[in-house]
This record gives structure tokens, C-alpha cells and sequence, in this order.
């Protein structure tokens, strides 16, 4: 619980079960997850496809499908989520905490200029904007990720954007409401490597700027590595290990996440033979097979 | 003219194919087992069993009710008031079944027997025809592309650019009457495969595309060999559903071009046939229309059903 | 394992290879088309036994070089050799010898494999499209490839959805192998796998080459994973060969400034914690041997 | 833009051709002898041999064709010297019964086709999409199953079957509809709307039960998409989500499906027009079906087809503009 006296953490999460239905029977797909995150604090969650880690930002925000159920305490900055209605929630969606997905290409709506999307995040949690003022957030947001000529493409539609480019869009809209945590799924795995490099600088440049927490959900160790302060692996739905970055690369301690960091292909020396990871599979269900839910 | 089914209701309402059928095929028992819980598609099939079988088995049967399709009973009709058959509910009872046609005094039974054979017949001929057309005709164009699937959908844009049903019309009309059947079903298939051909076109486009098609073509397959070896097997679950889908569509096509005078000659029975000629009496011997209407509401229905189980269980993701 | 002696003799090469792919623009039949110049003279030389690796970013045109050079696409110009011989224009008889001589293993495990057919067909199929025999039939040739490439064999009557993913990519590694081949085109063929499994295949692929002689062209965005396998590496970018070394030579000083940008833009683990972590995992391991000897 | 536009026209010209021609061969190479049809009873070979020159049957099929199209744009004359008749472009020729102009004929009894077909779009596009979207947002609860159980049912009822049982149960049974009859619009609204009321419903079931499937089919698979769970990530309400980021992408393909079908029932609703007496272009062509009337089936067929094509570069237009990735003009 939270120590008198000191600010509430950022981010709470205690026992978070989600469970999903499928022909062959309900799979935890996330089982008794807990974490903390100090405010500005920066955790990465890290996993294979399976591991359940885009569930549980997907549950943190109140956006699992309509099949999955979902148990345990959600709290951001003292105030418990999990309770609250989806009008409740919707409040705090988009404003408080703010969500960066993996494919550009699907999460911009084609019908929409991406300008009008920016505007739609912001007017959703400020009352009593004008188009005029609503227009010139999103010119900004934009010309803060970087997006040359903004005042021009703001109006243009997301297929005219690279995707590099559109995650900057994504970005811009996550920030116009100047969220206290960030949580970005995934955010580069679907980009370039040189793409990845700007994307990943222009996130840490966006946390010193407003100071918001991030919640990095990915499939590699090393984008971790050089982003969050804290690291969770999960696998199987599980948290096996949760350090500080520096703590759990130089001395990882769950046999798991010790075959993981063998595994890793590195640039600087050659590998003898990769060591590889033994008994069960990433995945939840054991014997099933890996999806590409990475 | 979508009131009369010219286009197979799957056709219509296909949204663009959404990705070749990826999943593996559910094992032929696994998909028996699933359409047998199913109870809408229970009763669908054994309707459709028992309409099969009153069309096989037309001659027994008839021979059973006691008349046939051809012989006007006199004795049934009651002169003096226009023709209309004695006893209530169109005359129904021990001597005939479902009754007799008011003026002719024909046996209402057997005509939906051997109306049956006509619609099943012709709307099976049709189906087969259609799928045969639709699934080489989308298979060489969506294979193929250029310019052959250039032509070939010109040509599929043409046909379907046509008010199908006018046509059809005009062209029967035209034609003299021999073997009408025959020219029924080609007529309905000549307007009717292009609606499969597009889908079977968009899957194969979609498949072509596939890294496993690559593969076998890195591994030294000619063009024959991908499309029948790999293609195909993947189509199987499309065509299942179309097919069964289209059936409902000629049934219905049939029937109304017989409701307008241009389907099956008289005195060949055919259920189109007997509610165009039981209209003028609809109010007065409601059975002779409720009769046909409701055996072919119930055929195409069923068929209906059970295409659209057999979709939900086949092809989820494949023609909506 | 860098070849110190002047190298096994050339397997493989192509001269001035292109590629152009004609863009209609949006409009119609009658629109006005672009031309695309996917592979802009590009030279490659693989050489028996060892791994060339093709690195770049997307639209690098490294997968359009390796299809021109597995003849998959027709050449806009330049020249294949295949020991020797002109392979470019091949067809008929002599194509389909080439066909048994270089193979393909593709990215995504589960589109390369025919949904509908079962591992036997699959890994069968080379040898009946080739018109030649399965030694030994179908059944035991199927299982002593499954068993050669680490699957179970007794699962040769499965189709590839029962699979996981590196089960799945290993059985588009034994077709490849089904033919007796000496060049294997690896297009992406581990990049859609999770890490562990990646070590695995990575593996696998490395023991295959060492035990039965194959040449590898790898095609990769990875480039530590390239620096894994590879025996010379060719980096890529717009359709353009910029630098081809020794994979150490390039790691350790590359000479193109597209190159250093590429390695520059790798996340990284950081060297200390990764030093840490070895150095630990080295003390584990003589402790664990002293106490096994004791 | 415009290459755009020459690319479609130029589609467009040359289906209608091959529609001319695959008419004019069904109906002058196909069928019997127009010269015996037209002069009908009391006929003698020498009457028949004037209707042949008078009509021109006598020239070679190909200098027929050319002078039917010719027709089409410049009008034609019948016949020479005094009996000359000259129909004016469009000329579809001349009815075999009434000897009155196709042209004519159709135009007169075209409002009543497009009123049907009004009424019933109106209706079918409300039902439809309304019950498909409740389908679609309230999936797998009664109310879903229920809408798709009555959309099964509307899509398998052949329209006539349907029209006979309205009109059993509401005039004969209930009376609360009068017997349809011709009422024009001025006279007497309220008549006029009863006498459109079934034809409109009878004809939309089909429709709507497609329509309903269709939208619920494509609004399920938009509500998947990765932008929508973006838009409820932003923390819109959910009617604005569904309203802004579901609707459009999913009811933008049902625009183009409702031109082809719109299109299509301006050539003629025959059977419904048929079974309530409507006196509109449908009608008018089951009649000339059974008086073997070729010139006007020809014309309705002709006239139904240019709809259709017309239609299919409207969508295409249309959907330019609906859709910014196909847009033509756009960098």
C-alpha cells in the first residue's frame, strides 16, 4: 500500500489475472502480475509471443476484448482504475495515460487526415475548443515528434506518411494531452532499424521534456537495454524476474531469463553455440502454438 | 432486380476476400460433428433430403397418392361454381393429399412431386454449370493476371452490367420451346457465374500470392501443377459454400421465371408455375397457392441455412 | 571461422544485376507508369560451403536480388553463373537441374507451407515437381529429413498449423534439403521468430552447413543475427551493393558511411552489464565443473 | 483526372455497344420472324412483304445493326414517301402492339418504377443497415440472432410469394389496406402512399435482409480493426468511436453495392409491379413478354443496361471521393 506522507506510485498493479476463452478451454494468458512504477519512472516489460505482456497493457487501460475477463487492482497515482465504469475510464483514457501501438499502418483510421485525429485526442478531454485551437494543437504536437512542414501535412491522410513517419503521428497524439504515463506496445518492432533508432531517441527526448512515466512492452532485450530503468520478463503470463535494467543484464538470476540473454545474438563477437532456451515454450499454453502475438 | 435471386445471396453479399482460407482443414468428421449440433442445420438438411428424395422417388410416390401429375379429375371440381374443388381446404383429403387445382381438378400432390424434380434438377444443373464456369474462369484469371484477367473481367463486368432477369426473359421468350430445361440452365449459368468466378478470382489472387506458391515454383512446378497441387486444395472450402449458396439463388431463379411464363413449358409442373396460375384463386382456395409457396420458401431457405453453417464452419474468415 | 586459406572455389555469381518493376500510377488502365528500379547493378559471389549475407533495410532490394538469383524473377539485365555455367535465361530441362542445385527457405513459416497439405507432401513435393523418384519413398525419406532437421518424425502426417513457428520453419528447411542442393536461398528465415527459437534455427542451419557442405545466401535485416552466420556479409541500400567484406573486417571497421550509420542505429546491451554477465556465467561454470569432478 | 475519366467513359461506351449488339442479335438473328408478329391476324404474304421493306428487315443483318444504332442517336424513318414515319432519337422502334414509340411508352411509365424504387431504397437502406448495425453491436444476443433468423427468411422468400401473403393478410384478411389500384400522387396522397405501401415493403425485404448481413458482417470486422481500439485508447465515448471510426469504413462498401441494385431496379421491378397492377416499366415488359412484343423488351433491356453502366461510374466516382486512398488527384 502506499507509505504515508510519500506520493502515491505512478502505477500500481496488484494480482492482475486476464483469461481468455478458447475452443479448447479458458488460458490464463496473464497470471498474478504485479508491479510498481515511481512517477517519470520508466519500466520495460519484455517477453516472447505469448508471454502475455500486450495483454497486460491492454488491461491496464481498460481495452481487452469483450471475451477476456480480467481480475486484480489497477492504480494510477493512488486512484483505483479497475473499479471505475467505462465512462469513468474513458476520462481517464487518452488524458492521464496514453497508448502508442505497434503497426502504424492499421492504427491511424485511412478515412481521416491524420490532423483531425490528433484533434479528436485532445478535444475528447478539453471542453469548450474551438476547431481553430484544436487545429493549432495538432500543428504543434506534430512539429514537436519532428514532422517537418507540419503546418501542410497536417492535413494529408495516413497512407501519405512512411512508418516511421505515422508512429511520429502516433506519438504526437498520445502527447497533446500531456499524459502522466506513456505506454508504448511494441512501438518499433514493426519499423527499420536506422526508422527504430529516431523513434526510440524521440521517445526518451519526449519523457525528459513532460516528465511522463513509460511503460515499454517489447520482444527485445536490447531496445530495453537502452530505454527503461526497470525491467520485468515475463513468460507464460508470468513475471520471472523484475530488477533494475543494470541489475538484471549484468546478473540475471531466473534460469529463464539467463537462456534469453544467451540467445541474443549480439553484434560485437561471435557466439559459440547459442545456448537455447529448455522445457516450456513461452507461450501460456504450453503445447500451443506460438502465435505471432509478440 | 434483387427480388427475384438472380445473383446467389453469397455473391452479393461477399465483402473483398479477406485472405485465402489459412487455417487447416477441419477433418471431414469435425466438420459433420459440428453441422449435427447445429439444429438449424439439421432441419435445413433433412428438408432437403426429403425435397431429393420426393424428386428421385417422383414416379413411386405418385403411383402411392393414387394420381398423377398429368390426369384432370372432373369429379373433383365443382362445376357450376367456376371450378372450385369440392370440400374445404382446396379438396384436400384421402383421394388427394394436398387437394386439386381449382379448374383442371389436377392432383396438387403430385405436381409439387414432380415440381420438386424440375426445380432440383434445373437449379443443381445451374449450380454445376456455375461453379465449373465461375471456379476455371476466376482460377485463370486470378492465376494468371495481365491481360488474360483483363479480358476475362471485361467480360465478367459485362455480364454482370446486364439486368440479368430482363435478359433472361428475352431471350426465352425469344427462343423457340424446345427442351426448355436445358436452355434454362444455361441461360441462369450464363448470367450466374461470374458472382463466383469474382470470388474464386479474388482467393486465388490472394493465394498466388503466397510464399508457399513461390516455394513450389523454386522448386521446379509448372504453372499446371501450382494451380491444381497447391491452389485448389485451398479453394475447396470457398467452392463448398458458394456452391451450396448458389443453389438457393437458381431455385429461386427458376421459379420466377416460371411465375412469369418464360421458365418450364405446361404442362411440365413446376412450383414457380402452379403460384403464377394459383393467383386469381389466392383468396379463394388460399391452398393452392400456400402450397408451392410455402415447399419453395422452405427449399430455398433451407439451402440458405445450411450454406451459411456450413460457412461459419468451413471458411470463417473466407466469403463473408 | 574466417577462411584464412584463399577460399573454396566460386559456387555463385551474378554481374550487374537489375531489376525494374513498372508502377502504374493510380487511374486506371490509361494511367502513366513509373518505372521502379528495385535492383540497380548489383554484383554477388558466393562461394562453397560459406554463407554471403544480404543486409539492408527495407526497399534495400536485398529479397528482389536473392529471387533474381534463385530465378523466381526474370532479370531486367546482368548475368547469373551457377558453377560456371550461364543460368540467366535457363529453361526447361537444364532450369529444373538448376532448380535441384539452389533452394529456397522463405520468412513466413506459416505462409511457405501449404496450409492443406501434410510435412510429407510438403517436404516430397521438390522431388515430384522435379520429376525424379523419393529414395527410399515417400514415408522414410520424410522421416529421416524431419529427424536430420530436429523434428519428431513420427509427426509426418501433420499439416503446418499444428506447429509452432520453428517447427514450422524447420520443415521449410527440409523441403529445401529434399532435393540435395548446394546453394539454400534464406530469405528472412529467421526474422519472424522469437529469440529463443531463432538461436535454434540459427543452429541448426550453421550444423547443416558444417556436417553437408551448403552454401547459404542470407537474406536478413538483422544485423546481429548476420553477424551470427555469416561468412561474408554485402550491405544494401536502394537497390545498390555500398560495401562487401569479411563479416569481422566489416563489423569491426566498416569503410561505408551507410554502413556505420546501420551498426550505429543497432540497440545494443550495454558492454559492461554484458561483460558482467559472462564473467558470472563463467564462474558459475567452473564451479558447477569443480563440484561434478570433487 | 481526366485520364481517369476518358479510361471509365471509353468502359463505358464500349459495354453499351456490346449491349446493343448482344440485344439486337438475340432479338433480330434468335428470334422469329418480326415481319409475321407484326402484322398478327388477318396477314397476307403481301402485307408481309411491305411490313419486311417498311421495317428494312430485308437488308443485311449487319446494315440493320447500324441503322438500329443509328436510331439510337439520330432518330430514324420508317418506310418511304408518304407512310413515312420518322421516330425521333432515341428511337427503340415501335411497339408490335401498339404500335406506339418504346421510347415513349417506357418515359410515360418510368416515374411509376422510380417511385417504387425510391420508396423501397429508402426503406431497405434504413432496415437494412440499422438492423445490421444492432446485429453487429449487440452480436450474439437475441436481438442479433433474431434479425439474422428474419434476414434469412427475407433473403430466401421469392418476392411474389411474399407479395401474394402481404396482400392475403392485409386486404383480404385485415382490410386495413385497400385493394391496390392506379392513384396518381395529386389526386389522392393518402391513397397513393397505401397503393406503394406493400410494393415498397415487398420489395425492400430482400434487400434489407442482404443489407442487414452485409453492414453486420462489415461493421464486426471494422470493430476489430487496430484504429478503432486507437480511438477508444484516445478515450472517445462509444457512440463517437462507433459512429466516427466504425461507420464509415464499414458502410463505404455498401455504398457501392447499393448503386448496382438501385441501378438495376430503375430497368424495372417486374414481378412486384406485376402482382399489384403497378403500371410501370416492369410491368409494361412482363406484358410484352406475354403479347411476344420484342421492341419493347429490347428497349426495356437496352434502357435497364445504360442504367446499370451509368450506375457502376457514379460508384466509382463516388467512391473516389469516399475514400482518400483512391483518390485519384492525391500526391
Amino acid at each position: 500500500m502506499t507509505a504515508i506522507g510519500k506520493t502515491p506510485p505512478l502505477l500500481e498493479v496488484e494480482e492482475l489475472n486476464v483469461t481468455f476463452p478458447t475452443p479448447q478451454g479458458a488460458v490464463d494468458v496473464v497470471r498474478d502480475l504485479g508491479f510498481t512504477l515511481e512517477p517519470g519512472g520508466s519500466l520495460g516489460i519484455v517477453g516472447e509471443s505469448g508471454s502475455g505482456k500486450s495483454m497486460t497493457s491492454l488491461a491496464i487501460m481498460g481495452l481487452l476484448p469483450p471475451r477476456a475477463t480480467m481480475s486484480g487492482r489497477v492504480r494510477l497515482a493512488g486512484r483505483e482504475l479497475s473499479g471505475l465504469t467505462d465512462r469513468q475510464l474513458r476520462r481517464v483514457r487518452g488524458d492521464r495515460i496514453a497508448m502508442v501501438f505497434q503497426d502504424p499502418l492499421s492504427s491511424l483510421n485511412p478515412y481521416y487526415t491524420v490532423g483531425t485525429q490528433i484533434e479528436e485526442a485532445y478535444r475528447a478531454h478539453r471542453q469548450r475548443v474551438t476547431r481553430r485551437q484544436a487545429r493549432r494543437v495538432a500543428v504543434e504536437a506534430m512539429e514537436r515528434v519532428h514532422i517537418a512542414d507540419a503546418a501542410r501535412r497536417v492535413d494529408h491522410y495516413p497512407h501519405q506518411f512512411s512508418g516511421g513517419m505515422r508512429q511520429r503521428v502516433m506519438i504526437a497524439m498520445a502527447l497533446c494531452t500531456e499524459p502522466d504515463l506513456l505506454i508504448a506496445d511494441e512501438p518499433t518492432t514493426a519499423l527499420d532499424v536506422t526508422v527504430q533508432a529516431q523513434i526510440l531517441r524521440l521517445l526518451t527526448e519526449v519523457r525528459q521534456e513532460t516528465g511522463a512515466g513509460l511503460l515499454l512492452i517489447t520482444h527485445d532485450l536490447a531496445v530495453v537495454s537502452e530505454m527503461t530503468e526497470e525491467v520485468l520478463v515475463m513468460r507464460a503470463g508470468a513475471c520471472v524476474e523484475r530488477a533494475s535494467a543494470e541489475r538484471l543484464f549484468s546478473d540475471p538470476r531466473h534460469p529463464y531469463t539467463r537462456a534469453l540473454l544467451d540467445a541474443v545474438p549480439r553484434l560485437d563477437d561471435e557466439v559459440g553455440e547459442l545456448r537455447t532456451v529448455h522445457g516450456r515454450g513461452p507461450s501460456p499454453a504450453a503445447g500451443a502454438t506460438e502465435g505471432d502475438e509478440r | 432486380m434483387a427480388a427475384l435471386p438472380t445473383q446467389p445471396a453469397a455473391a452479393q453479399e461477399s465483402a473483398p476476400p479477406s485472405g485465402a482460407g489459412g487455417a487447416p482443414p477441419p477433418p471431414r468428421r469435425g466438420v459433420l460433428r459440428a453441422l449435427g449440433r447445429d439444429p438449424g442445420a439439421v432441419l435445413s438438411a433433412a428438408y432437403i433430403l426429403l425435397v431429393v428424395a420426393m424428386a428421385v422417388f417422383a414416379p413411386l410416390i405418385v403411383r402411392m397418392s393414387g394420381w398423377g401429375p398429368y390426369e384432370f379429375d372432373q369429379t373433383a371440381v365443382n362445376p357450376d361454381l367456376g371450378g372450385v374443388p369440392f370440400g374445404g381446404w382446396g379438396g384436400a383429403g384421402g383421394e388427394h393429399w394436398f387437394g386439386v387445382e381449382p379448374g383442371s381438378g389436377r392432383d396438387i400432390f403430385a405436381r409439387i412431386v414432380y415440381g420438386a424434380r424440375v426445380s432440383m434438377l434445373i437449379a443443381l444443373a445451374a449450380t454445376a454449370l456455375t461453379t465449373l464456369l465461375g471456379v476455371v474462369f476466376g482460377l485463370l484469371a486470378g492465376f494468371f493476371g495481365g491481360k488474360v484477367d483483363w479480358v476475362i473481367s471485361r467480360v465478367m463486368d459485362f455480364l454482370m452490367a446486364f439486368p440479368a432477369l430482363i435478359f433472361m426473359i428475352a431471350i426465352l421468350s425469344a427462343l423457340p420451346a424446345g427442351n426448355r430445361a436445358v436452355l434454362l440452365v444455361v441461360v441462369i449459368s450464363l448470367f450466374g457465374w461470374p458472382y463466383l468466378a469474382r470470388i474464386v478470382r479474388g482467393q486465388t489472387m490472394s493465394l498466388a500470392r503466397r510464399e508457399f506458391v513461390e516455394a513450389a515454383r523454386a522448386s521446379g512446378a509448372g504453372r499446371a501443377t501450382i494451380v491444381f497441387r497447391e491452389i485448389l486444395p485451398n479453394l475447396r472450402s470457398t467452392i463448398i459454400v458458394m456452391t451450396t449458396l448458389a443453389v438457393p439463388g437458381y431455385i429461386g431463379t427458376e421459379a420466377g421465371l416460371s411465375f412469369l411464363g418464360v421458365g418450364v413449358v405446361p404442362p411440365t409442373p413446376s412450383w414457380g408455375q402452379m403460384i403464377a396460375s394459383s393467383v386469381s384463386w389466392y383468396s379463394v382456395v388460399p391452398t393452392y397457392f400456400a402450397i408451392p409457396g410455402a415447399f419453395l420458401f422452405l427449399l430455398v431457405l433451407s439451402f440458405t441455412v445450411l450454406g451459411d453453417r456450413l460457412r461459419a464452419v468451413l471458411d470463417p474468415q473466407g466469403v463473408r | 571461422m574466417t577462411p584464412a586459406v584463399p577460399g573454396p572455389q566460386v559456387l555463385l555469381t551474378a554481374r550487374g544485376l537489375v531489376k525494374e518493376f513498372s508502377v502504374r500510377g493510380q487511374g486506371g488502365a490509361f494511367a502513366r507508369k513509373r518505372v521502379l528500379r528495385a535492383v540497380d547493378g548489383v554484383d554477388v559471389e558466393l562461394r562453397a560451403g560459406q554463407t554471403l549475407a544480404l543486409v539492408g533495410e527495407s526497399g534495400s532490394g536485398k529479397s528482389t536480388t536473392a529471387r533474381l538469383v534463385a530465378r523466381l524473377l526474370e532479370v531486367t539485365s546482368g548475368t547469373v553463373e551457377f558453377q560456371g555455367d550461364d543460368v540467366t535465361r535457363l529453361s526447361g530441362a537444364a532450369l529444373h537441374r538448376f532448380r535441384s542445385e539452389v533452394q529456397v527457405v522463405f520468412q513466413d513459416p506459416y505462409s511457405s507451407l501449404n496450409p492443406r497439405h501434410t510435412v510429407e507432401r510438403i517436404v516430397t513435393a521438390p522431388l515430384v515437381y522435379q520429376g525424379r523418384s523419393v529414395p527410399g519413398g515417400a514415408r522414410a525419406f520424410t522421416r529421416s529429413l524431419m529427424e536430420r532437421v530436429g523434428l519428431n518424425p513420427d509427426h509426418s502426417e501433420r499439416h503446418p498449423a499444428q506447429f509452432s513457428g520453428g517447427q514450422a520453419q524447420r520443415i521449410g528447411i527440409a523441403r529445401a534439403l529434399a532435393v540435395g542442393p548446394k546453394v539454400v536461398v534464406c530469405d528472412e528465415a529467421v526474422s519472424a521468430l522469437d529469440v529463443s527459437v531463432q538461436a535454434q534455427v540459427i543452429n541448426l542451419l550453421r550444423r547443416l552447413q558444417r556436417e553437408e557442405g551448403y552454401s547459404y545466401l542470407f537474406i536478413a535485416h538483422d544485423l546481429a543475427v548476420v553477424r551470427q552466420i555469416a561468412h561474408r556479409v554485402a550491405v544494401m541500400h536502394q537497390g545498390r551493393v555500398v560495401e562487401t567484406g569479411d563479416r569481422d573486417a566489416l563489423f569491426a571497421s566498416p569503410a561505408h558511411d551507410y554502413t556505420r550509420a546501420l551498426l550505429a542505429a543497432v540497440p545494443r546491451i550495454r558492454p559492461e552489464w554484458e561483460a558482467a554477465r559472462r564473467a558470472r556465467a563463467r564462474t558459475r561454470e567452473t564451479a558447477d565443473g569443480k563440484r561434478e569432478t570433487t | 483526372m481526366a485520364r481517369f475519366l476518358i479510361a471509365r467513359l471509353s468502359g463505358v461506351v464500349l459495354i453499351l455497344l456490346l449491349v446493343c449488339l448482344f440485344t439486337f442479335g438475340v432479338f433480330f438473328v434468335l428470334s422469329p420472324d418480326p415481319a409475321v408478329q407484326i402484322c398478327g391476324k388477318n396477314c397476307t404474304p403481301e402485307l408481309i412483304e411491305r411490313i419486311r421493306t417498311n421495317l428494312g428487315l430485308d437488308e443485311p443483318l449487319l446494315a440493320q445493326f447500324f441503322s438500329f444504332l443509328g436510331g439510337l442517336f439520330a432518330g430514324r424513318t420508317y418506310g418511304v414517301g408518304e407512310s413515312a414515319t420518322h421516330c425521333a432519337a432515341p428511337c427503340l422502334g415501335y411497339s408490335f402492339q401498339s404500335s406506339q414509340p418504346v421510347w415513349d411508352m417506357i418515359m410515360d411509365r418510368l416515374p411509376v418504377t422510380a417511385t417504387l424504387a425510391v420508396g423501397a431504397a429508402v426503406l431497405w437502406l434504413l432496415a437494412g443497415v440499422a438492423g445490421g448495425l444492432l446485429g453487429a453491436l449487440r452480436e450474439g444476443t437475441w436481438w442479433d440472432r433474431g434479425a439474422m433468423v428474419v434476414a434469412l427468411s427475407g433473403i430466401s422468400v421469392p418476392n411474389y410469394v411474399f407479395a401474394l401473403v402481404l396482400q392475403y393478410v392485409l386486404v383480404v384478411e385485415l382490410e386495413w389496406l385497400p385493394f391496390p389500384g392506379t392513384v396518381t400522387f395529386a389526386e389522392d396522397p393518402g391513397g397513393w402512399f397505401q397503393n406503394y405501401l406493400m410494393p415498397w415493403i415487398v420489395l425492400a425485404f430482400a434487400y434489407a435482409s442482404v443489407y442487414a448481413r452485409l453492414t453486420r458482417a462489415n461493421v464486426i470486422d471494422t470493430l476489430s480493426e487496430n484504429y478503432v481500439r486507437t480511438a477508444r485508447a484516445k478515450g472517445l465515448p462509444r457512440h463517437q468511436v462507433i459512429r466516427r471510426h466504425a461507420l464509415r469504413p464499414a458502410l463505404t462498401p455498401i455504398a457501392t453495392v447499393f448503386g448496382m441494385d438501385f441501378a438495376g431496379l430503375l430497368g424495372g421491378a417486374l414481378i412486384t409491379e406485376t402482382v399489384f397492377g403497378l403500371n410501370g416499366v416492369g410491368k409494361m415488359t412482363a406484358d410484352s413478354i406475354s403479347r411476344n412484343d420484342q421492341p419493347v423488351i429490347m428497349g426495356v433491356t437496352l434502357l435497364a443496361a445504360f442504367f446499370v453502366v451509368v450506375g457502376n461510374v457514379v460508384i466509382d466516382l463516388l467512391y473516389t471521393a469516399l475514400d482518400p486512398r483512391v483518390r485519384v488527384n492525391s500526391a
